[in-house]
């Protein structure tokens, strides 16, 4: 176990070299952000060529990514160009923090909601209540996510309306600008209804996906021999079903949520795009359409390194729920 | 005398396991681990051994179809143990394999005119037409029905499928036949006749076989020669009836003595053997067999026992028999 | 003849499993009687329905797409067909135990070979943890498995397939049924252990007197085992009567073809080829009219093509369907 | 007698001697979700490429002028106009046409591509497994959308480049379950035996591995072409996707957008048209899955 650890953890540094390289070759075809200055006539041409080659544009790509990547190992993630005046780690922490409080409750709710429905489905396959899950799994994995924003947006705060005359529920953004220093209760219910809309549009999605992995897991589960032992030697079915099928059907599961950690880091672009969160997601999609590689790589590095991380996270939590594998 | 097909002289093959930080080898199973045995032109030979004796990995390596570790196999006098897959190609010709699973050993989306014909179309013998004359010759042969060319395995039965792995390993007349538990798979009543037709074929086209089994009983009808596997080694080998009659090997005698007989009058002295066969990528040392064979002296031990011809055709490898 | 207390009694017993491609009349119309503390064998080459009949017994088919139809199965004189799952339920594994053919996948592989025996006692048995445990390394012992302290704490994969059918039995024996069903339970296994298991099972049977329902297509290993064998062909029993009887003087032309077509062991070796059964087992959706071994059989007349033969007893203790048996 | 004989051997040949396809057939025509997915599409099949035929009008002409723009559906439009004083209608089923083209172009070369890799990679395991195996694993932990986004930038905006994005992106699972099934498979006998008749690799591969992947491909495929059309529609969406004037589903919906206020209509349409298609890919797939599963067969 030790020495496979060992061995995975060296291997990762290849593959996160690899996934920089290809994200770097592929964000260096991206137009010089410099060269585009030229058409404005008051800045000097000098400052201009004083600027390409302060950042490195002037050289070809590779010989830019062993600048910039040095650069990081020495901690220094470069200066933002979305936010001038803000490095980009100071534009990450902002944004880290955000997202992670949407997509980490958006993803405890789905599993909250998700396992349990998927069992009941499983255990009852064929009956009318498996049909109507499966229904709304597929209504769910289907459903746009972009158009189900838009359309909650139409509902919430297009059609429903306060007494007041507001919106039910504002139509984007985090929080009511103003309210930073009212007293907690207010901030809470205040930022709570923010967060509703954004919430509801990925759970959906994500309820339907987790909902289909838990059924297909548990049919795989009950149909085993030792499942009819369990049965032979008088087991309640009850706990036929929350001990000895559980127990197995959650092993894939626990591997999954392991997979899906960074997701909660990495954010989900189109959403926050829509619901108007500066997030991850929305964070990394404007600093390449800016052209701000240095946010753009840092973000994307470290979404990368996470993904790879967990997929190590997933393997050992599978031979730490599963007694039969031993890495050796 | 007989002419000799096959021989393997100190034949072995190891699986290597893989660990450490940087996957390297640190053990090895080894599956087979040093065998000898000779197969006559004509002759049925049978490898008997238990799961995990290595009887399956002898016959595929034989066949080259697993790449010898150490060890020689000399078919028709000619050494055959270094030559690569290209060079094995034309000699496959002359030696086929038939499997034990009538359902995987079939390709369940070729209509079975296509995989009793497949071996034709690879060594590019005869014309197209010559070809599907060939194969229809062959059902008839193996006893299907032509018709059924078209038809794919799943719709036939496990009795019928292992007639269309016959057809296929015969198509291009082999010498050898190597079979892999031909029959364990089917039902009582289907078993026979698979005998029956594998015997009648052996006879009609003077087929040598190699039969892997683990079935005593059909061992005993089928072969000529009978040899026992035990983790990696051949442990006696004998003609049928002396060694059904006579068997030496402390772990022959148990395998025969464990094997029930289908007549309730008959009450037989029973050797119980203690203990599960040991894992093959640690065997005991000296004798593989010591950890469990009730006459076990220190000798097994330290020692591995030599092969000893005890009568013409008869050899054992254990210590009781050299220490007189 | 046999003047021993009726255990159990099965009459007419069918089973169907209603499939997409049609009606599988698994079992269809079967009778079996076993004594207290006998060794029945019941014998049938694959799709007879011998698991069926046993899954039956424990009432644990699987519902859908199987169904019991119709039938008695009448244990210490109460018909198990009229139970309640629950009544059913604490009978499974305390008066009437099962084993079956694979070890490997009838233990379930997350919990310790302990804790499944355990389980089994305590589901049954008014104890606390501490003495089901006692009880669990007595019964690892009496099953002959060495160190049981130690294999307690072991799971499944960590045994052999021998050790792992050793913990099986113990499981089923725990609270010393009245019957045990083995269902192909040496088949999976080497020679050499079958042996060691049959004669393990028959030390426990001597010890612990409970009867014993060997299901197998494995005609020596009933014939070293049984003194009653029941051969099932197509669903229905052709041919009942005592070991020695069926092995001697074999009425049914089923029967008889079948011990002819095995090779024997203890014969010298002749070039003659076997005297097989011509044909195949019948498909479950198109069985045969009249006696569904009519397409095989060599005695077959215009009777058996038209009207299916009653099981009667043709000497006392021995009964065929047949309308032609064999003159012993 | 003999036709008795006969007669009896034709009506056996019922159940059992299903073709495999005409089996897999027989299945999908009795799963409730997979009909309902195929009407979906068959509806959407035809709203798109007889829809045009039915309805001739033209999808780019604008009606100049204000009293042209968001007019409410009517009998000269359907379906209303949008912003620009378009046939929402007209937009609607050319917009179709190149969602539901690029879809199943990208998932299907997606498919083949990944299909491919996985194959070389379960076949000959070893070296060329690993060094694979590294580089899918490589793709797929980078976050697609932002590299999607960014490659669609580089790439330009045109159909065929859309096209390019999804697929690079598209592969990786493919390959791994097409590499998974084919550990697997080279285990079975019949490759063991097409080796002992001394086929090459490549009939190995092709003859013997390949088509028994087919049947999870075309799945994986069809529940491709949905997703595929999502990946279409959120580029579109955030407008480095299929360009105005051209139509398609995800950049109507862009444009809506911003109209969400005074005509939230049009943001109903192409978006409902998106989730119906891709709910029928997504449940006909499901379906398919099921019917070739011998698992759930008796």
């Amino acid at each position: 176990m030790r020495d496979y650890v060992i061995r995975r953890v060296l291997g990762m540094i290849p593959l996160i070299l690899i996934v920089m390289i290809v994200a770097f070759a592929i964000f260096s075809l991206v137009p010089n952000p410099f060269a585009a200055l030229i058409e404005n006539p008051r800045i000097k041409k000098a400052d201009i060529e004083r600027l390409i080659k302060a950042w490195g544009f002037d050289l070809p790509w590779y010989l830019r990514f062993f600048k910039w990547f040095s650069g990081v190992i020495k901690g220094d993630w470069g200066p933002s160009l979305l936010y001038p005046g803000s490095s980009a780690r100071d534009v990450i922490a902002r944004a880290l923090p955000v997202t992670i409080r949407v997509m980490g409750i958006e993803f405890l709710l789905s599993l909250l909601i998700a396992l349990p429905i998927g069992i009941i489905s499983a255990v009852k396959q064929y009956s009318v209540t498996d049909y109507v899950v499966t229904v709304f799994s597929f209504l769910g994995m289907s459903m746009p996510t972009f158009w189900f924003g838009l359309m909650m947006m139409m509902l919430f705060s297009v059609f429903l309306k306060r007494p007041s005359g507001a919106p039910l529920l504002p139509a984007g953004g985090i929080m009511t600008p103003g309210l930073e220093e009212a007293p907690f209760w207010t901030r809470f219910v205040d930022q709570l209804q923010y967060l509703v809309m954004p919430v509801l549009v990925l759970a959906f999605s994500s309820v339907g996906s987790w909902t289909r992995y838990m059924r297909s897991s548990m049919l795989e589960v009950v149909r085993q021999d030792y499942i009819r032992t369990a049965r032979a030697k008088g087991v309640p079915e009850r706990l036929v079903i929350n001990k000895h099928a559980l127990r197995n059907a959650l092993i894939p599961i626990v591997t999954l949520v392991a997979l899906s950690v960074p997701g909660i880091v990495g954010g989900a672009s189109i959403t926050e795009k829509i619901f108007n969160i500066p997030g991850m997601g929305s964070l990394i999609i404007a600093a390449e359409t800016k052209s701000d590689y240095p946010t753009a790589m840092v973000g994307l590095m470290l979404t990368s390194v996470l993904v790879i991380v967990f997929n190590l996270i997933a393997d050992i939590v599978y031979a730490w729920v599963d007694p039969r594998i031993k890495y050796s | 005398m007989a002419t000799r097909l096959v021989e393997v002289q100190n034949l072995k093959k190891w699986f290597p396991v893989k660990g450490g930080v940087f996957s390297t080898t640190v053990a090895s199973v080894k599956a087979v681990d040093g065998i000898d045995f000779f197969i006559n032109q004509g002759e049925t030979l049978s490898l008997v051994g238990e799961s995990g004796s290595g009887k399956t990995t002898a016959g595929r390596t034989v066949l080259k179809l697993l790449q010898p570790t150490a060890g020689k196999i000399v078919y028709k006098g000619k050494d055959i143990t270094k030559l690569t897959p290209n060079q094995m190609r034309p000699l496959r010709r002359n030696m086929q394999i038939m499997f034990q699973d009538p359902y995987g050993s079939l390709n369940p989306r070729m209509p079975v005119g296509d995989i009793i014909q497949e071996p034709l179309d690879v060594h590019n013998v005869g014309l197209r037409r010559e070809r599907r004359k060939a194969v229809t010759a062959m059902m008839e042969t193996v006893g299907l029905r032509p018709e059924y060319e078209k038809r794919y395995p799943h719709e036939f039965s496990g009795g019928q499928r292992q007639r269309i792995g016959i057809a296929r390993a015969l198509i291009l007349n082999p010498e050898l036949l190597v079979l892999d538990e031909p029959i364990s798979a089917l039902d009582v009543s289907i078993q026979s006749q698979i005998i029956n037709l594998l015997q009648e074929l052996q006879q009609r086209l003077n087929l040598t076989y190699l039969f892997i089994a683990h079935d005593l009983a059909v061992v005993r009808h089928m072969s000529d020669r009978v040899a026992v596997m035990y983790l990696g080694k051949v442990v006696e080998t004998a003609e049928n009836d002396e060694l059904f009659d006579h068997p030496l090997h402390p772990y022959t005698q148990a395998l025969l003595s464990a094997v029930p007989v289908p007549d309730p009058e008959v009450k037989r002295e029973r050797i119980i053997l203690q203990g599960d066969v040991p894992s093959p990528v640690n065997p005991p040392s000296g004798c593989h067999f010591r950890t469990r064979c009730p006459y076990a002296m220190p000798v097994c031990k330290e020692q591995e026992p030599a092969a000893v011809e005890v009568s013409p055709g008869h050899t054992v490898s254990c210590h009781l028999l050299t220490k007189k | 003849m046999d003047n021993r207390e009726v255990l159990v009694d099965v009459k007419n017993l069918r089973t169907f499993f209603y499939t997409e491609d049609g009606v599988v009349p698994a079992v269809d119309g079967l009778d079996l009687t076993i004594h207290r503390g006998e060794i029945v064998g019941l014998v049938g080459e694959s799709g007879c329905g011998k698991s069926v009949t046993a899954l039956s017994i424990m009432r644990l088919i699987p519902n859908p797409p199987g169904k019991i139809i119709s039938g008695e199965i009448i244990f210490h004189g109460e018909n198990l067909l009229k139970k309640s799952e629950e009544e059913m339920r604490l009978i499974r594994g305390d008066k009437i135990s099962m084993i079956f053919q694979e070890p490997m996948t009838s233990l379930n592989p997350v919990f310790t070979v302990g804790d499944q025996i355990s389980e089994a006692i305590t589901l049954h048995q008014k104890t606390d943890e501490a003495e089901a445990r006692k009880r669990t390394v007595e019964m690892l012992h009496l099953v002959g498995i060495p160190e049981p302290e130690r294999r307690y704490r072991q799971y499944p994969h960590e045994l052999s397939g021998g050790m792992r059918q050793r913990v099986m039995i113990a499981m089923a024996l725990s609270s010393n049924p009245d019957l045990l069903i083995s269902d192909e339970a040496t088949t999976a296994l080497d020679v050499t252990i079958q042996a060691q298991i049959l004669d393990l099972m028959r030390g426990l049977q001597k010890k612990l007197g409970m009867a014993i329902l060997i299901i197998t297509h494995n005609l020596a290993v009933v014939a070293e085992m049984a003194e009653t064998i029941a051969i099932a062909y197509a669903g229905k029993i052709v041919e009942n009567a005592s070991a020695r009887e069926i092995f001697k003087s074999p009425r049914h032309p089923y029967t008889y073809g079948l011990l002819q077509s095995i090779p024997k062991f203890a014969e010298r070796r002749t070039n003659e080829p076997l005297p097989a059964i011509e044909g195949m087992v019948p498909s479950p959706y198109h069985m045969p009219n009249g006696c569904r071994f009519n397409p095989r059989c060599p005695f077959a007349t215009e009777k058996c093509r038209a009207e299916e033969p009653e099981l009667v007893e043709l000497t006392p203790g021995h009964l065929v369907r047949c309308f032609h048996p064999i003159e012993p | 007698m003999a036709e008795q004989a006969v007669a009896a051997e034709k009506k056996k040949r019922s159940s059992d001697d299903y073709s495999y396809v005409g089996m897999v057939f027989h299945r999908l025509t009795r799963h409730k979700l997979a009909m309902a997915g195929a009407v979906m599409l068959i509806l959407m099949m035809l709203f798109v490429f007889v829809g045009p035929l039915v309805w001739r009008a033209d999808p780019n002409e604008q009606i100049p002028g204000l009293e042209g723009m968001f007019n409410p559906p009517s009998q000269a439009h359907p379906l209303g106009t949008d912003d620009y004083g378009r046939d929402v209608l007209a937009r609607m089923f050319f917009g179709g046409r190149i969602s539901l083209f690029i879809g199943f172009i990208s998932a299907v070369s997606a498919t083949l591509i990944g299909a491919f890799i996985g194959l070389l990679a379960g076949y000959y395991g070893g070296w060329a497994d690993n060094l694979l195996m590294r580089f899918t694993d490589a793709m797929l932990s980078i976050p697609t959308f932002p590299l999607l986004i960014a490659l669609a930038s580089v790439m330009g905006k045109g159909m065929w480049q859309i096209i390019m994005v999804i697929v690079v992106f598209g592969w990786m699972s493919d390959a791994r379950l097409v590499r998974g099934l084919a550990l697997s498979l080279k285990e079975q006998e019949y490759v063991e035996a097409a080796r002992a008749i001394g086929a090459s690799a490549n009939r190995i591969m092709w003859r013997h591995l390949f088509p028994n992947t087919l049947a999870v491909l075309i799945v994986s495929t069809t529940i491709g072409i949905g997703s595929s059309i999502i990946y279409e529609a959120s580029i579109s969406f955030l407008g480095f996707g299929i360009q105005a004037p051209l139509a398609s589903w995800g950049n109507m919906l862009q444009n809506a957008q911003q109209f969400i206020w005074n005509a939230p209509r049009l943001i109903v349409y192409p978006g409902l048209a998106i989730f119906i298609t891709v709910l029928g890919f997504n449940f006909f797939g499901d379906g398919l899955r099921d019917a070739i599963d011998p698992k759930l067969k008796l």
